[in-house]
């Protein structure tokens, strides 16, 4: 693994310059929000933030995407192109907790059996530079609890870390390595570094905030389907879509049709457990008919099901849905509430 | 990389009306190119997405059998966007098929067995694929007696009725086809399911019996099995959800941490009994 | 998108009347043989009260370049007070799709009774060349 | 303030425990370090939970309708003779009452189904401007003593006046008091400081040139991520399905379309003519930060210029779209 250095009053420049080249996604601010978006000539890649509103999951997995579109024949409509040719692209700046979302995404559109071309073209042509969190940025965050770490490089491809007058960064896998023939001439990075780095690291793991017993309740899952418990959580549920549009981690979606005059387009939007609708069959029959069954799908399909499937939580602790809830139904509370049961 | 989400051409060359309230149709389809077909290798049980551009997919099991090559057919009740759009259609529209999705009727573990096979209404068509499957002369061998209670509320809702005649006429396989009440030309059975299964009573000995219908008929008709001797191993069924992309991954169609799309839609009652009762 | 830079291009518009008078308005305009512009594609309804503002607004969406609606004048609904619950939501509706930044001719509310066949062929013209001075209609219209 | 949190507590204790409702839907602590959320109180013992602060933000009004509606719901299969009502207690402020008010005159229930609990009020504090007054840093400790809060962050300490954080609904809100209520707690509470400018925000927009009215609007929807927190929370917003998830006709595509979230936004914003308190809910409840208020604001100006009516008023004051005059205004109709 390659490790170098690199200036803190260069990285602006060297990500402006990257971006001359190829599409560069980073953090920017705009007006009260910071959003991951395409930075273009005259903006500013942010690099003093905490974490950005949207998940950068977007990149891989558009909100909204055409799958396909079709055209008016004589005997109907007919197939015209397939869409989601994706252009090699760096995602600067992801927080390790969502940096690992991709890993576990991977499990869903990257399944042996079938495929996810419009996903794995995108994820397989994007580098992702991670910046590792030096200070936790929120009292949300609980990466620890989910077998996360502020420091972790899973998912990530270069792992930056602040190291106060310098990034140490680490070329992970080959992709990375391929990125670092595009920053131009970084000096080595020296076993004093590497030190500081441990250090920081283990500091930072103690300083996540929140500490839940994340696989831990899966045992009492595994037998309390019908339990008093989920009677509780689902009250005051607006039954909006915020935490499952905010989580990296969430991946359920639509696929609808929509024509113009002759010509349409297949596309798939983001789809959320959270509506009524979205197990609504044509005959009436709803499987998971109020927001309590829906409340217990979200919190199973994260802390049970998934583990169930690919021994891996789905959340990665970064406290979005914690912190944006509009009625703050904090996921935190539903797995220590679990525990103490 | 095989795009899964892109349905294969296929031309609707067949539309037979099944039933006299004309909201259920069958639909042969055949496929515009040969490659397809030699791809789209399917067993009994499995089923597809239905494809219309324009207004979406719906999934429907398919109801021809892989021992009838040469189209796949489909029987379809007229209920949303997609299907009322295919019940409007004619000869010679070109649409989509996805497919083949999802488990097969425990084809390998019904041979050498005797098969009980119980439908209700519409719900017969993955049924009657398997049927024919194990009618057809090259595996008929393979399966032991072939029970068959199907039935419908009144005669005019029978689906497959000529299909019906001609099995009836077959002595490898016991046809007991029965209509919740008949009218003035019906000379058949009258009763429901449960009921006629009652009167059929085929023995669990070595035995398997396949259920699809209406969720109240397979209430009342399991309990006629148990009494029959019939383990939870012995009895399958197929469950039904809203689906999209019918490959495990738009993430509605879960029951517990199993997906209907893809480790369905077919399972045995022991199976079931290990989910978690949200279907 | 070819054709609305087309020079060639003529403003497109639907117009929502009511089945009563300005619908027997138009057939009249027809019978008396009165010129007014091909650009109105007409869609008879019941009452104008009848017409949801959401058919407007799609309307504008799917690109259709102006929107009228037309129903007896107060007074002479057939369902007596019809166009006056329609009044006032089109008065809102006016108001809003102005404020959110719509032109406001793109979408016109008038009154034309079944006597008024050449008072339609008028309101057509005028309609059709409010909607021509705006140019083809770019805000709100969905492309896939 | 405390004091009337203290009223509260025992008002719903008093109701819950002598049988006159049989919920009461106030507010809680959240979790997070100054958050008030939603709660639902069954029994009289859990009274103590509510609270009564400048954090209470959402409209509880929304959750009256749910709760008497999902009783309904578990009903259809009772006898009509064996079937009961629901009855729930709601700690109300002026725009909650005039939602109430709303619920009552479109007749979702009838009025004995809701008792009351009204309580003066003096505005809330806006999450997103308080966000915005520290920068977007995280708030880690926030205090209210009177008009003074006391913001502390990762950066350090900041003191500023609850008027600078105020809802901009509250700041011109000309109900901060019930208009109807069952018991009052309380002092009526003195109008808010900027009743008088209610409309110069709308005034100022309209005054500008029509391209930058589109610019605003179309820059404000492309925020939207579509999880219709704004119709969820929205007291006015409960058909049982919304335009927006209808099929058959599909009125709006189910993606983030520019134009489909335009369209659904100003759809939703339309049916809220007559019938928008201005509670600031919507508002509060976006993830992204939509000023949907700008919108909404407009519409609750016209209907007071050209109907000389106001949204949940008064029981007796009928939604301006439900009736008619014969001389109402129409300037707008075209005369060739």
């Amino acid at each position: 693994m390659e490790k170098r250095v690199i200036k803190k009053d260069a990285l602006a420049g060297i990500i402006k310059k990257m971006a001359e080249n190829m599409v560069v996604y980073a953090p920017v601010r705009d007006e009260d929000n910071v959003l991951f978006t395409v930075l273009e000539e005259e903006m500013e890649p942010l690099l003093e933030f905490d974490n950005t509103k949207n998940a950068p999951k977007n990149f891989f997995f558009p909100q909204t995407e055409v799958m396909m579109r079709y055209m008016k024949t004589e005997r109907g409509r007919e197939l015209s192109t397939v869409e989601g040719e994706a252009t090699p692209a760096v995602l600067f700046g992801v927080r390790p907790c969502d940096a690992r979302s991709f890993v576990l995404l991977d499990n869903v559109f990257n399944d042996p059996k079938y495929k996810d071309p419009y996903y794995i073209d995108r994820r397989e042509k994007t580098t992702i530079v991670s910046l590792a969190c030096v200070q936790p940025p929120y009292t949300t965050c609980f990466c620890t609890s989910v077998d996360g770490h502020p420091f972790s490089a899973e998912g990530a491809d270069v792992l930056l870390v602040d190291l106060g007058d310098t990034y140490l960064a680490e070329f992970v896998t080959p992709k990375g390595e391929e990125l670092l023939k595009k920053m131009g001439d970084l000096p080595a990075a020296d076993e004093a570094l590497e030190a500081k780095k441990e250090k920081l690291s283990d500091a930072a793991g103690k300083a996540v905030n929140g500490v839940v017993p994340g696989r831990a309740i899966k045992s009492w899952m595994d037998e309390n389907f019908e339990h008093p418990f989920w009677d509780t959580i689902h009250q005051s549920c607006l039954a909006c879509g915020t935490c499952t549009y905010l989580c990296p981690t969430c991946h359920c979606f639509d696929i609808t049709d929509e024509i113009k005059k002759e010509d349409g387009r297949r596309i798939r939007s983001w789809d959320s457990c959270m509506s009524w609708l979205f197990t609504m069959e044509t005959s009436g029959h709803n499987p998971r008919p109020s927001q309590k069954q829906r409340w217990r799908q979200r919190a199973m399909h994260k802390f049970k099901y998934f583990v169930d499937n690919y021994d891996a939580i789905a959340c990665v602790g970064c406290g979005r849905c914690v912190m944006y809830c509009p009625v703050n139904i904090d996921i935190r509370k539903i797995v220590t509430d679990i525990s103490n049961l | 990389m095989q795009n899964p989400y892109i349905p294969i051409p296929v031309d609707v060359d067949k539309v037979i009306t099944e039933v006299t309230t004309k909201d259920i149709k069958t639909f042969r389809l055949t496929f515009v190119n040969k490659e397809d077909e030699e791809r789209f290798s399917y067993m009994p049980g499995q089923f597809a997405e239905l494809s219309i551009f324009g207004k979406g997919e719906s999934p429907i099991g398919i109801a021809s059998s892989p021992t009838q090559p040469g189209y796949l057919e489909f029987t379809v009740q007229r209920a949303g966007v997609v299907t009322s759009e295919l019940h409007s259609i004619e000869e010679g529209f070109r649409m989509g098929v996805r497919g083949p999705l999802g488990n097969t009727w425990p084809i390998d573990y019904l041979k050498g067995k005797n098969v009980v096979i119980v439908g209700g209404g519409f719900a017969f068509t993955t049924l009657r694929s398997l049927i024919n499957y194990m009618i057809h002369e090259g595996n008929r061998a393979d399966f032991g007696k072939i029970t068959v209670v199907y039935g419908a509320r009144e005669p005019g809702l029978l689906i497959y009725k000529d299909e019906l005649a001609a099995w009836e006429k077959r002595d490898d396989i016991d046809m007991n086809v029965t209509v919740d009440k008949g009218d003035a030309t019906w000379t058949g059975r009258e009763g429901f399911v449960p009921a006629v299964c009652e009167q059929v009573a085929p023995g669990s000995e070595n035995a398997v019996a396949v259920i699809c219908g209406p969720p109240i008929m397979i209430r009342f008709t399991l309990p006629v099995f148990f009494n029959l001797g019939f383990s939870k191993d012995n009895i399958y069924t197929s469950l039904e959800m809203r689906m999209k992309c019918g490959i495990g991954k738009c993430g509605r169609c879960n029951v517990g941490s199993k997906y209907v799309c893809k480790d369905g839609p077919v399972f045995s009652l022991a199976e079931l009994d290990k989910l978690t009762k949200e279907y | 998108m070819t054709e609305k830079t087309n020079e060639n291009w003529e403003p497109k518009i639907i117009a929502f009347v009511c089945n009563w008078c300005t619908y027997a308005g138009a057939d009249l305009a027809g019978i008396s043989r009165l010129q007014y512009p091909p650009n109105v594609r007409l869609v008879r309804l019941p009452c104008s009260g009848r017409v949801n503002p959401f058919y407007v607004v799609k309307a504008l969406q799917e690109g259709m370049d102006g929107v009228l609606v037309s129903g007896c004048h107060p007074g002479e609904c057939h369902y007596i007070s019809g166009n006056l619950s329609a009044r006032r939501k089109f008065a809102m509706l006016k108001n809003f799709l102005s404020y959110v930044g719509i032109e406001p001719d793109r979408a016109i509310f008038t009154w034309v009774s079944a006597s008024e066949g050449e008072k339609f062929s008028q309101v057509i013209k005028g309609v059709t060349e409010k909607v021509r001075a705006l140019g083809p209609a770019q805000k709100l219209v969905k492309k896939l | 303030m405390e004091n009337i949190e203290k009223q509260v507590r025992e008002q719903a204790k008093k109701l819950l425990a002598d049988g006159t409702v049989d919920i009461v839907v106030g507010y809680e602590k959240g979790t997070l370090p100054f958050q008030t959320i939603p709660c639902f109180i069954t029994n009289p013992d859990d009274a103590e939970r509510l609270v009564w602060n400048r954090f209470c933000s959402v409209n509880l009004a929304k959750y009256v309708h749910d709760i008497i509606f999902a009783h309904k719901a578990s009903q259809v299969r009772t006898k009509p003779e064996e079937r009961t009502k629901k009855t729930v207690g709601i700690v109300a402020r002026g725009c909650t009452t005039r939602s109430l008010v709303i619920h009552l005159q479109e007749k979702q229930y009838d009025r004995d189904q809701v008792v009351i609990i009204g309580v003066p009020c003096t505005g809330y504090i806006a999450n997103k401007k308080l966000s915005m007054a520290v920068n977007g840093a995280e708030i880690t400790t926030c205090t209210v003593a009177g008009d003074a809060l006391s913001v502390e962050t990762k950066g350090g300490k900041r003191d500023i006046t609850v008027n600078e954080v105020l809802a901009d609904s509250c700041l011109t809100c000309r109900f901060n008091n019930p208009v109807i209520s069952d018991v009052m707690i309380g002092d009526a509470a003195p109008p808010m400081p900027d009743g008088e400018k209610e409309y110069n925000a709308v005034d100022a927009f309209e005054e500008l040139p029509i391209d930058e009215r589109w610019a605003y609007f179309t820059k404000e929807m492309a925020k939207c991520i579509r999880c219709y927190a704004c119709r969820n929370t929205c007291p006015s917003c409960y058909c049982k399905v919304c335009f927006v998830e209808q099929s058959q006709p599909r009125w709006v595509g189910a993606g983030i379309d520019e134009s489909d979230t335009q369209v659904f936004q100003f759809m939703r914003m339309f049916h809220m003519v007559g019938r928008c308190v201005d509670c600031g809910s919507c508002v509060e409840v976006c993830p992204m930060g939509v000023d949907l208020r700008k919108f909404l604001k407009k519409l609750d100006k016209d209907d007071l210029q050209l109907f000389n009516h106001r949204a949940g008023e008064s029981l007796e004051s009928a939604p301006s779209l439900s009736v008619h005059r014969e001389n109402d205004k129409e300037e707008f109709i075209f005369e060739p």
